[in-house]
């Protein structure tokens, strides 16, 4: 294991020390690290509370920010936080307008933030919550709801901060944020494997000429395992299966995240993007927003995965919005 | 003995830390074959801070008690088993909290509370393969011995007679929930980690009030 | 080699490719893709330029935009682009008011920056070079001519950016520029190898359990190669390095980069950050500005560098004022 | 032969096409112990780059052509030693512009403006262990054969001769600038790889006058 890191155990709250030291705009709340929250919460605005496993950056906590989330409650390596610190993160960020929960379809955080919404209805604070299932890999169509989330929870998080940002009510942000939700398909590929700090060894193991085709990113097994291919093949089989899941329509648009899996250089993502961008060209669909770069990682793991979300009117509106946290600003032009 | 008081509690949790102690290689090893191999950690974590939970508390009644050894499971290891195991104890604490002592009846009252909480909580049904397919049996079981009277001991070994032969049989299942399920076919012939946890913890219960 | 990428000799070419089709804000001149420049450039103000082998991203050309550069010459993999392309980029970003270079210390860069110098200035161009050499480790104090330049680089090119965006005239933006080059420490640290596509195997080897202190992004040989050791004890023996070098001295103030070579997630250059602060809070210096995450990589390289800049007046407004680059944004609080 | 015409200047290019082409590999490795193993790539391009840039060029002059091959380089190979080589073949071309014959006078010439012109561009002294250690004493054998009234022939057969002594004696030296620089110590015992460079070209020269 070749990592920068002093005792295993500390991994987490040790990088949360290195955030807040960092960074000034987030703080933490109940005297607990993992419970991370925005240090200008917006008195009125709907809150937006995320959560789960450490060991992705920037995602999770990356996208509390203007614009985008109010808090996170920060799990261990690929683990669900408690539900006390989401109901804790609840508390803090509830500025009365109620609070929506965006997190991942893993059995572990659906039973934890369902706990802490329960939890906070004590408290008479509306929770709602909206579970991102956008990898298109893992089960299939007419089984959406078994799906994992993986990095298009971005546009979900992108949707639901504008939205919040522009005052809507809970109701509203909700609507919008699982419109985003059902317009988004994720594919990823895998490459190599990642060493979860207090296990010490790869995750999984992968042919040194292998790619698999919608691993998980926390190594769940995806749909084939190959030879590795030329990019634009590999690119060609993703965009097959988005395409065959949504019809983008001539003359629609969309808007596109290239993600790296934390070990695969930019010039890479350049690449796939370069095909992507030639695909949705010869189906005369415009791309109006486009991301590449590292959204949801797992630690050292190469590979990439490609998200599309199908725009409208108001999806456009909230994707250009203006958004800024200390792991990802979007200026609107 | 014949029931648990408040003041057996601590050392049924001294039991539980153990045997979660003795088997945490091999429950990390079973939730390493279809998982993420997290589960002999959580589980050893949740009871060492149960029983310190249980060994802090001033409560007087053994429901109050196994409640907070269940709020102490839900920060200490909030996976999926810790939750469901957490949210178990602390539902099935509630449904005997009036009592001051635990017999067979109030023993079924637990694990039927139990067994509905991690029912709600995980949304799963029975044969989806997962702890319920444990915690089921051993309520039906509880009842059925309190029905016809049995005393806890008795009942207790029963329980953990039908859990284990529930656990065999969940190796005949495909997993529906959690990181398994994404193995579908493999998972055919393994047993459910989750469950093999609740038959540990009916065992060790068993185990303590034989001994006592 | 595991890389998405189809035909290795075009690896540069279509991740320039990608680049152009998902960035309208940045083209090239002279029909030759390698020659990046901004799609706005502005008139009257001073042009920067940079250049130098790819494989390095977001450097060199991730910082052509708002408030950063205006142009770079696009080498191949750790290649230097040649005096021609600097040339072309040169004539077209010159709005009157004169280029400057700022690269890296390779003698390849230099040759062929001197030469591109030459040839503007039969057009009359003026042009003149800040040459960055920010790399502690690669020769000892009092040969800091020799020294390679690194992701300190970037201090270089934001307070130049800045420089001439707010309308100074060459002398000024070449004197900003060179405050900052002479007042930036950079120490880095390998663990592990990159691949060069066209080459297909690791740059050099290291062991399992080894780090190399000081390594060049190419590869070039460090000042130590030893056992890796604990994050705190790698920061430690890095930051007495830059300590030694330039007093910072009570009171005073530091920008901070700290830059992941590529394959370290971002989790772990916060771990290094934290001992970072600690340090400097031990010392009564104010981190006035910090950047973490990948600013200068070797492709899947894993390791990390920290960069220092003492501040003063004018270097903290230059690092405050906005930027905006495809690969870069900086909003002014 | 006993001088060159622009009517030589194709064949001499294919002359070193190909000598670059066999010494590929050869580059390749030793540019790769204390370097970064491009010399052998960038080389066989550049003077494929060359040999096409003359083979396509209409002028009428040795000088000129070989000035065409220098750009060619500059774009086809901008690395150190393909800047450097670039530099030379512009800058001696431009010193032999004016004549339609190169014999011995002109060919010191060229070789004086290369040598100027390389360590114009790249600031190393002789003794820094770089191609320059090779292309002095060959511009040193030139005026003396130049002066002596010696043939081209003979004149190249002897800086050839010189390059290759100058070039084993680069094995004594420490590398000073480029990649090379960082290893110090280590680079010494080697011969120096751009020198190496320069020998062949030299050679290659030698051998053509000869056969032509
Ligand atoms: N929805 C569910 N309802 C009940 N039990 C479940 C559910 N999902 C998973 N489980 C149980 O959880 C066990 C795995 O627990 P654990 O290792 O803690 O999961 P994870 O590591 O995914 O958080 C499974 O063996 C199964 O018994
Ligand atoms: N400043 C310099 N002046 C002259 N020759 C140099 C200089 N620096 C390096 N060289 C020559 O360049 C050779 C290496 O060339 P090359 O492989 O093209 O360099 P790089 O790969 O670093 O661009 C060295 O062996 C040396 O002869
Ligand atoms: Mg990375
Ligand atoms: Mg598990
Ligand atoms: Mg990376
Ligand atoms: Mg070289």
């Amino acid at each position: 294991m070749k990592k920068f890191l002093n005792a295993p155990a500390d991994f987490v709250d040790e990088m949360l020390e290195g955030i807040y030291a960092a960074h000034p705009d987030v703080t933490y709340t109940n005297d607990d690290k993992r419970c991370y929250v925005t240090a200008h919460p917006k008195k009125g605005k709907v809150g937006i509370a995320t959560g789960g496993g450490s060991g992705h950056l920037p995602l999770f906590l990356g996208y509390v920010g203007d614009g985008m989330l109010d808090g996170c409650a920060v799990g261990g390596v690929f683990q669900s936080p408690s539900s006390d610190q989401m109901y804790e993160v609840t508390k803090y960020i509830d500025q009365g307008a109620g609070v929506l929960y965006i997190y991942g379809n893993y059995t572990g955080d659906i039973i934890n933030f369902d706990m802490a919404a329960e939890m906070a209805d004590v408290d008479g604070i509306r929770v709602r919550s909206v579970v991102g299932n956008d990898d298109a890999a893992s089960s299939i169509v007419g089984e959406e709801h078994k799906r994992r989330g993986v990095a298009g929870i971005f546009f979900v998080y992108k949707a639901a901060g504008a939205a919040a940002a522009e005052g809507l009510d809970l109701d509203e942000v909700v609507r919008l944020a699982d419109k985003a939700r059902l317009n988004t398909r994720t594919i990823g590929v895998a490459l190599s494997s990642c060493v979860v700090p207090e296990v010490g060894h790869a995750t999984f193991s992968i042919g040194d000429d292998e790619m698999e085709i919608g691993m998980g990113i926390h190594g769940e097994p995806g749909i084939s395992r190959k030879k590795l291919a030329p990019a634009d093949a590999v690119v060609d089989e993703m965009m097959e299966r988005i395409f065959g899941e949504q019809d983008y329509g001539a003359g629609g648009e969309v808007a596109v995240l290239v993600n790296g899996l934390g070990g695969t250089p930019r010039e890479e993502l350049y690449i796939l993007y370069r095909r992507v961008s030639q695909l949705f060209a010869e189906r005369s669909v415009k791309v109006r927003h486009v991301w590449i770069g590292e959204f949801a990682t797992a630690m050292e793991m190469a590979g990439a995965s490609i998200s599309v979300l199908k725009l409208d009117g108001e999806l456009a509106r909230l994707m250009a919005a203006p958004a800024r946290t200390p792991f990802f600003t979007h200026v609107e032009r | 003995m014949q029931a648990l008081t408040a003041n057996d509690v601590a050392g049924l949790f001294a039991a539980l830390e153990k045997t979660f102690s003795d088997q945490r290689e091999f429950l990390i090893a079973l939730d390493g074959k279809v998982g993420d191999s997290d589960l002999g950690i959580t589980m050893s974590k949740s009871f060492t801070a149960a029983h310190a939970a249980v060994v802090a508390a001033a409560d007087a009644s053994v429901g109050k008690l196994f409640g907070r050894a269940g709020l102490s499971i839900a920060k200490a290891a909030p996976s999926t088993m810790g939750t469901l195991t957490a949210t178990g104890f602390m539902r099935g604490g509630k449904a005997v909290e009036a009592a001051t002592t635990i017999g067979t009846a109030e023993m079924a009252a637990f694990w039927r509370a139990y067994r509905d909480g991690v029912q709600e909580r995980g949304k799963a049904k029975v044969g989806d393969k997962t702890v319920l397919d444990v915690l089921d049996p051993i309520a039906v079981s509880l009842e059925a011995s309190a029905a016809a009277g049995k005393p806890l001991d008795e009942a207790l070994a029963e329980a953990a007679q039908a859990a284990s032969e529930a656990l065999e049989a969940t190796r005949l299942l495909v997993a529906q929930h959690g990181k398994a399920a994404a193995f579908q076919e493999k998972s055919r012939g393994l047993q459910d980690a989750g469950a093999t946890v609740a038959v540990f913890i009916v065992e060790t219960m068993a185990n303590f009030v034989k001994a006592g």
